[in-house]
């Protein structure tokens, strides 16, 4: 069973060699005329004069958490829907519980603002 | 001649000689890949041109037909600078990032029946885990460059992507229950019978919002705030330029070949022929046939449709892409979910 | 060939980075809460490599539970910091110290 | 007409019960209160003397026993009983306390209505105290006393009471949670905590030791004995008039009670090996704490010191017994415990009377500082009469009830001991000198302190207090036999327990 | 249809609360502000419904049942402790009302963060199998958490939370490990399975040990017992009082359970072993708890280290390892926390309008403010002190009874002398209430309600030190 991920291995060590020959060949066949002007970061014509790692809104954290929670209840739906035709009935309803409770929780955040972006 | 080659071949150890065949494998999917994404981009400039009533390219040989070679000869030339401020290592390996799992994850799609080259039980949930990758790429981008812009383009980029990727998850879900394996080739299998068999129709609402999580996804016009050139000029890789630059893009338009092949095979029967198993066009050579011609055709179209999008809508804002993510698709896949698990329970119709 | 105890190993050196990546870090709450994530994961990769090798599911079927209660947990750990950031301006370790007696 | 009432839940109850509607009438209906709390107190007095009339002399069983369930799933019942060695001393309890109660009304201005009502309370323990013949039940009872008393002393002590108050709780529960262990491995070994179930319990020398060093603990402290006693006088000093009096009277008795009715017949063997050791603690505390009495200069400490000093003779008597060569002195020796008992009875009327006498004292002058007096007995003539008489019989003057119990225990200890009968009966110089020493000090002499001057004379109800515990001296002293006669019959039974021993 | 077995209904508790939680969650989205208060209403109605079902599930329970394919416990213990801990979050909630309305903490959220954190506790308390354990547990620690910074006019709370969340994710990570640990030794996920695999193992086995030690730390950790105490401290000072009263009551009884279902019943057999880490904790406890609170000033934190030490003394019950020494631990817990809930709730109630009454000299001569309250709180004090006739009392015999039982007579001994030591701050706290002069007049207003419920969980601390058979019956019967 496992050997059938070995060709993936090959692609991923291929697609790395492949990603990064060009940037490599980049280097070699761009110019290399560096000055302060140009290794500034980009700003709209100012001075680049602190960190910009700056604080951000914190609805970005917000989607984050949410898509964490919502991404495993994919992640739980997924043996569940392949295995859907052997558990019957009961396996449907549980299922049917479980994302009543999910549904609870997307009401809860849509009325408390959490996905809104104004 | 071939007498000597095959000598070489059999003494070869089996193992590296398997190593060998794969990596050939891979060659065979990834070169043409490449040439797909590459004369994409002229594609879109000839579509697009053609709906704006231009020409499009139409110098660098004929028709104009080697501008991509030209694109990226020119990308390969140019500097490519690194701001001081910026993180040397992850600078560099954020576009590899992005790059690659934009490649890998056609090592389990199927391209006529059995012809994968890795035909993994969990195909599907290795192409869920790879796209998600790809946010990586993007989030290192943007903190790599330690620019506000390509900062910011970066986090708008991330939210947009995870939201709808959990879209897309559900309506994966849908597909499964249909097809009760993860495995691509069962799934294509799964809908065999002709058109009426394939899984849009059942599954019409998660077949849309697959499609436009797709688009999104992709950062696809009506889509691109993150690299809205008005907004924030160019998003996380506003300080990326020559190759680096051109293998975010090289990515963006895999990705994008890599979704219409997805939205081909998941809800449109894959390689199968529409004409399937019906009395008399069914056995017409090649239009009645399953293989890979009807893949190529159902991915043109979904290509096309890609580069139609970008000619006719505006951009949306990014408070309107979020909201029709979360507010619109998720209760739309969840209740489809619902209806598609009673479906299942009553075996309705041809499909379950 | 990977056995068994090669997996326990592999976890056992995890968990114990963890645990002294918590205890040994002075600086910042988000380490923190990453070494918390490695400790769960070391668990996992416990449950199951003992559920591969024993050939029993339920193992499994546990790790899918701490991944989400990890998450979970994530989530709580997240938002505590941002108000903890607000309220003190800092997440530093050593700034934890309101409370002496 | 007692007969056929539970006559000990009811002395137990009453106060109790008495005591909680007294708290709740609080200080708005204050005159409402004190009624009250006199005639709960008077009450139970009345009730208790029924123990005395229905009591069967020459018995030494226990008597009015009552039994219900409690805790079966820990076999442990709500037995109440009594017998000759506890029946004294809860009318002493019942007695004592009608005199507190009493004599609050003057001393007591601050919240006088919780004061009445954690006496109240504290006399229903106390009766516990004496009355259970269930060792949970006992120790439950004596338990619950110190939060009484942790209060009474805290609150309306004097300006050390929060450090005097804290020591008294601490040392008491330090010994007391030891006991509790002790009890805990004897329930064990028995499976219930009946008391003469647990005195029957075949014990090994081992275990007898350390069970009696746990009790030894409870009770030395309680008693106090030397040198666990430092509580004591810094109690008895802070504490309010009716605390000290009822400190002195009753709650030092439980501690030697507890040996009588638990230490000795428990682990007789473990205490025969010690006797020795418990006479010369005893002896220190008679000789040397007497003469600690005598430097005091607070007259609270002077007394307190002399209840010490008096417990000694208590203890001491108690484990005379062990003396005992072969059966035919055993009865000889057996007085030092009767002795030891009316002593216990006398101490109680005769240090809760001087520490009334103080009081009364103190509500004048507010001071307690002897050098601060002097010539009394030219204002108070009453009052100095009556301070002698007690301090005689604090001296042991024959014809007071002190005479009686340390004559008694001097007696057994010739028996046992010359030496220590010599040193005991030091005490009758000893004691005589502080005694009498402190009411030349307060009562003769010139008036030097203008304060002194204003006095007044005792009022009628202090009159009729110190009236009648004189009467209770002189009468105990003068014609003993009754009382005897009820403790002997258990004092007989005990001798029977403890001197063949279980080993 | 399998699933409407009548193997349901014995889940009908938790059954019921999540219905209700979830209920509650979105009438409180829909309710307009001028209704909100009624979501506190709900949540008790909540409570009661759920303790209801407990009652009628639990009636005529002789023998443990398991269901839910092993997943799911219902026993004796079960019952008692779920209707403990129902009664204890409700009249936690009663207490702390005036409390949040006067912060505006009476958000819906905190209502629902307490009725998740009982639902785990309920699932806790009946797990059979470490997965139920693992999820009830996490269910009610990270409710806690989010409450512990629920209040963020407190700048300590973020700060408490923070260790909170972060020592309690350690001490769940410790657990499973064990849990991992175990299951690759006995091949089973089952409480019962487990125990009975680790009867057949040989004695001494190095995985067993190591497996029995990590999970004797996570759940050490999850009661705060020495020397995974640290937490406790921080959090009930810094966590506003109605959550400290949380958990320091609600949480400690799941946790006790926890103890129960892990030590108890799935490595009986290795009790000889996890005895002697008991032992140390149980004596390590009692002298940190008892000595480190003397010097304490804020009260929330003296009875932080007053749990620590009560913990020590649940410890002695438990190393007691036989029924009748978990009965005494279950005995003890039950009345340390009727004694703890008082404690807080007396604090909440003096806490009034915007100062929160948390150190000695806010109790200052409150007999004169309000004597009711200075009994009431004073009667906490001496029980958990030990002294009769209160509760604590009856606790502390119990567990020495267990303890002197098995032969640790010198253990016994060392636990009473800490008894005396913690007795003095105990004391000191009386002593501020009732023989100081108060730094304040105003009189402590309160609601009729809360100071009859205030005052009937005095009466009852007072009434099973008199009468305590009941209980004691009731939690001997569990085991």
């Amino acid at each position: 069973m496992l050997e059938n991920y070995f060709p993936i291995l090959i692609f991923f060590a291929l697609a790395a060699v492949i990603g990064i020959v060009p940037l490599a060949a980049g280097f070699v066949l761009g110019p290399r005329r560096p000055d302060a002007e140009k290794l500034s970061a980009y700003e709209c014509g100012f001075e680049a004069f602190e960190d910009a790692r700056v604080k951000f809104d914190v609805r970005y954290y917000l989607v984050a958490i949410l898509f964490i929670v919502f991404d495993l209840e994919v992640a739980f739906l997924f043996p569940w829907a392949i295995a859907l035709r052997e558990i019957g009935g009961a396996g449907l309803i549980a299922m049917a519980i479980f994302l009543g409770i999910l549904v609870v929780g997307f009401i809860y955040e849509w009325k408390k603002g959490a996905l809104e972006w104004e | 001649m071939l007498e000597p080659i095959l000598a070489i071949w059999s003494q070869i150890p089996e193992s590296l000689r398997m190593s060998v065949l794969i990596v050939l494998k891979i060659l065979a999917i990834v070169l043409p890949l490449l040439g797909v994404v590459a004369y994409l981009t002229y594609a879109e400039r000839k579509v697009i041109g053609f709906m704006q009533a231009r020409v499009g390219p139409n110098r660098v040989g004929p028709l104009g037909l080697l501008q991509p070679i030209a694109d990226a000869a020119k990308l390969a030339f140019k500097e490519i600078v690194i701001p001081t401020q910026a993180n040397r290592t992850l600078f560099i390996m954020a576009p590899v990032l992005s790059f690659l799992p934009a490649l890998v994850a056609w090592a389990v799609v199927p391209f006529a029946d059995g012809m994968v080259l890795a035909d993994v039980d969990a195909g599907l949930l290795f192409i869920l885990a790879l796209t998600s990758f790809g946010v990586y790429g993007i989030m290192l981008a943007g903190w790599a460059s330690n620019s506000k812009y390509a900062f910011l383009g970066a986090m708008r980029a991330a939210a947009q992507m995870v939201s709808y990727e959990l879209a897309m998850g559900f309506a994966l879900i849908g597909v499964l229950m249909a097809a009760n394996s993860l495995k691509l080739n069962d799934i294509v299998l799964a809908q065999q019978g002709g058109i009426w068999h394939w899984y849009f129709i059942p599954l019409f609402p998660l077949f849309l919002v697959y499609w436009i999580s797709g688009v999104a996804e992709t950062n696809r016009l009506p889509f691109d705030v993150v690299e809205g050139e008005s907004e924030i000029v160019a998003g996380f890789h506003v300080e990326y330029g020559g190759m680096g630059f051109a293998l975010f893009f090289l990515a963006e338009y895999a990705n994008m070949t890599l979704i219409a092949t997805l939205v081909a095979t998941l809800f449109l029967g894959g390689w199968l022929s529409p004409l399937e198993g019906l009395p008399v066009l069914g056995q017409l050579p090649l239009l009645g046939q399953n293989g890979f011609h009807w893949l190529a055709l159902k991915v043109a179209f979904f290509l096309f449709c890609f580069l139609w999008f970008r000619a006719t809508f505006p951009r949306y804002r990014y408070d309107q892409i979020m909201r029709l993510g979360w507010k619109v698709f998720i209760p739309v896949t969840i209740v489809w979910l619902a209806v598609v698990g009673v479906f299942v329970h009553t075996g309705f119709g041809p499909w379950f | 060939m990977i056995t068994l105890s090669h997996y326990l190993v592999l976890s056992g050196i995890l968990f114990v980075l963890s645990i002294a990546g918590i205890f040994i870090n002075r600086k910042n709450v988000i380490l923190l809460l990453m070494c918390i994530e490695l400790m769960l994961l070391s668990v996992n990769m416990n449950f199951v490599a003992f559920s591969r090798f024993s050939g029993d599911l339920a193992g499994q079927v546990f790790v899918f539970f701490i991944l989400t209660v990890a998450a979970a947990e994530a989530a709580i750990g997240l938002a505590i910091l941002v108000v903890l950031f607000r309220s003190k301006g800092s997440i530093n370790v050593e700034d934890l110290d309101g409370m002496k007696g | 007409m007692f007969a056929d009432l539970p006559l000990l839940s009811l002395l137990i109850w009453t106060p109790i019960v008495g005591g909680l509607l007294v708290l709740w009438l609080g200080d708005q209906k204050l005159s409402l209160a004190r009624g009250l709390a006199l005639g709960v107190s008077m009450l139970t007095f009345l009730l208790s003397l029924g123990l005395w009339t229905g009591f069967e002399i020459g018995s030494a069983d226990l008597q009015f026993v009552e039994k219900a369930l409690w805790i079966p799933s820990l076999g442990a019942d709500y037995a109440l009983g009594v017998d000759g060695l506890s029946m004294p001393l809860i009318i002493l309890t019942t007695f004592m306390t009608v005199f507190t109660i009493f004599a609050a009304k003057e001393s007591v201005t601050q919240r006088p209505a919780a004061y009445l009502g954690a006496f109240l309370i504290m006399e229903g323990f106390m009766v516990g105290v004496f009355a259970a013949i269930d060792a949970l039940l006992f120790y439950v009872f004596w338990e619950a006393m110190l939060i009484p008393m942790f209060l009474i002393i805290g609150i309306w002590g004097g300006p050390r009471r929060i450090y005097a108050t804290i020591k008294f709780f601490l040392f008491t529960f330090l010994g007391s949670v030891l006991m509790l262990v002790a009890f805990i491995y004897l329930y064990q070994k028995s499976g219930g905590f009946d008391v003469l179930a647990l005195q029957r319990l075949p014990l090994g020398a081992a275990e007898q030791t350390w069970i009696f060093l746990a009790f030894l603990v409870a009770f030395a402290v309680k008693v106090p004995m030397w040198p666990v006693h430092t509580w004591l006088p810094d109690a008895h000093v802070e504490a309010p008039t009716g605390g000290s009096v009822i400190l002195a009277a009753i709650t030092l008795k439980m501690g030697a009670y507890g040996f009588l009715r638990y230490a000795l017949p428990i682990a007789p063997d473990a205490a025969g090996e010690m006797a020795g050791f418990m006479a010369t603690l005893s002896l220190i505390a008679i000789v040397y704490v007497g003469l600690v009495a005598m430097v005091q200069e607070d007259m609270k400490k002077l007394i307190a010191y002399s209840s010490i000093a008096h417990m000694g003779f208590v203890t001491l008597g108690f484990f005379l017994p062990y003396w005992a060569s072969d059966g035919v002195d055993a009865p000889a020796l057996a007085m030092g415990v009767t002795g030891g008992m009316v002593q216990m009875i006398s101490h109680g009327f005769i240090s809760g009377a001087m520490f009334l006498c103080v009081g009364v004292l103190y509500d004048r002058m507010h001071t307690r500082r002897i050098a601060a007096y002097g010539g009394v007995t030219s204002r108070m003539p009453v009052f100095a009469a009556f301070f002698v008489l007690f301090a005689m019989a604090n001296s042991g003057l024959p014809g007071t009830s002190g005479f009686v119990g340390e004559f008694l225990v001097i007696l057994a200890s010739f028996q046992a001991n010359p030496w220590i009968a010599f040193l005991a009966a030091s005490t009758l110089i000893v004691g005589a000198s502080y005694s009498l020493w402190l009411v030349k000090r307060v009562a003769f002499g010139p008036v030097t302190n203008p304060e002194v001057e204003k006095l007044t004379d005792v009022s009628a109800r202090e009159f009729v207090m110190l009236g009648v515990l004189a009467l209770m001296v002189l009468a105990l002293g003068v014609w003993p036999k009754p009382l005897l006669a009820v403790i002997e019959p258990s004092v007989q039974q005990l001798l029977l327990q403890i001197v063949p021993g279980k080993l | 249809m399998t699933l409407i077995g009548s193997w349901v209904r014995l889940a009908a508790p938790e059954i019921v609360l999540l219905s209700a939680v979830c209920a509650i969650l979105v009438i409180d989205l829909f309710l307009p502000p001028r209704l909100r208060h009624l979501t506190h209403s709900f949540s008790l109605l909540a409570l009661l419904l759920t303790a209801a079902s407990v009652l009628q599930v639990g009636q005529g329970l002789e023998e443990p049942i398991v269901t839910f394919s092993g997943m799911f416990v219902l026993d004796r213990l079960a019952v008692l402790m779920k209707v403990a801990v129902l009664l204890v979050a409700g009249v936690m909630l009663i207490y702390a009302r005036d409390y949040l309305r006067s912060r505006e903490m009476d958000q819906g959220e905190f209502y629902l963060l307490v009725l998740f954190s009982v639902l785990g506790m309920l699932v806790l308390i009946s797990a059979a199998h470490f997965i139920t354990l693992y999820l009830g547990l996490e269910l009610m620690s990270l409710s806690l958490y989010a409450l512990v910074a629920f209040n963020q006019e407190r700048s300590s709370s973020s700060e408490a939370a923070m260790k909170y969340f972060v020592l309690g994710a350690i001490a769940s990570g410790m657990l499973l490990y064990g849990m991992s640990i175990l299951y690759g030794v006995t091949g089973s996920l089952e409480i019962e399975v487990v125990a009975e695999t680790i009867l057949a193992q040989p004695v001494g086995s190095l995985p067993l040990l190591l497996a029995m030690t990590f999970i004797v730390a996570g759940v050490a950790f999850k009661l705060g017992a020495v020397p995974f105490h640290n937490w406790m401290p921080d959090v009930y000072q810094g966590a506003s009082t109605p959550v400290a009263m949380l958990v320091a009551s609600a949480s400690k009884l799941a946790a006790f359970a926890m103890a129960i279902r892990l030590l108890a019943q799935g490595m009986e057999g290795l009790s000889e072993d996890w005895r002697d880490l008991l032992i140390a904790m149980a004596v390590l406890s009692l002298a940190i708890g008892s000595i480190v609170a003397i010097a304490q000033t804020n009260v929330k934190r003296l009875l932080a280290y007053s749990a620590i030490a009560n913990i020590g003394f649940l410890l002695l019950g438990i190393l007691a390892a036989n029924p009748v020494g978990y009965a005494s631990a279950l005995f003890y817990i039950l009345v340390y926390v009727l004694m703890a809930l008082g404690a807080f709730g007396a604090l909440t109630l003096m806490s009034r309008g915007g100062h929160d009454a948390e150190t000695l000299d806010d109790l200052k001569g409150l007999n004169s403010r309000s004597p009711w309250l200075a009994a009431v709180l004073a009667i906490f004090m001496f029980s958990m002190a030990g002294v009769p006739p209160t509760a604590g009392f009856y606790a502390k015999l119990m567990v020495l009874d267990a303890v002197v039982e098995q032969g640790f007579s010198g253990l016994a001994i060392v636990a009473v002398l800490f008894a005396v030591v913690s007795a003095f701050y105990y004391l000191r706290v009386v002593w501020q209430l009732y023989f100081e002069s108060p730094g304040e007049s105003t009189a402590v207003a309160t609601n009729t309600d809360v100071r009859w419920l205030l005052m009937a969980n005095g009466g009852l601390v007072l009434a099973l030190g008199i009468m305590p058979d009941q209980l004691i019956r009731a939690c001997l019967t569990a085991f």
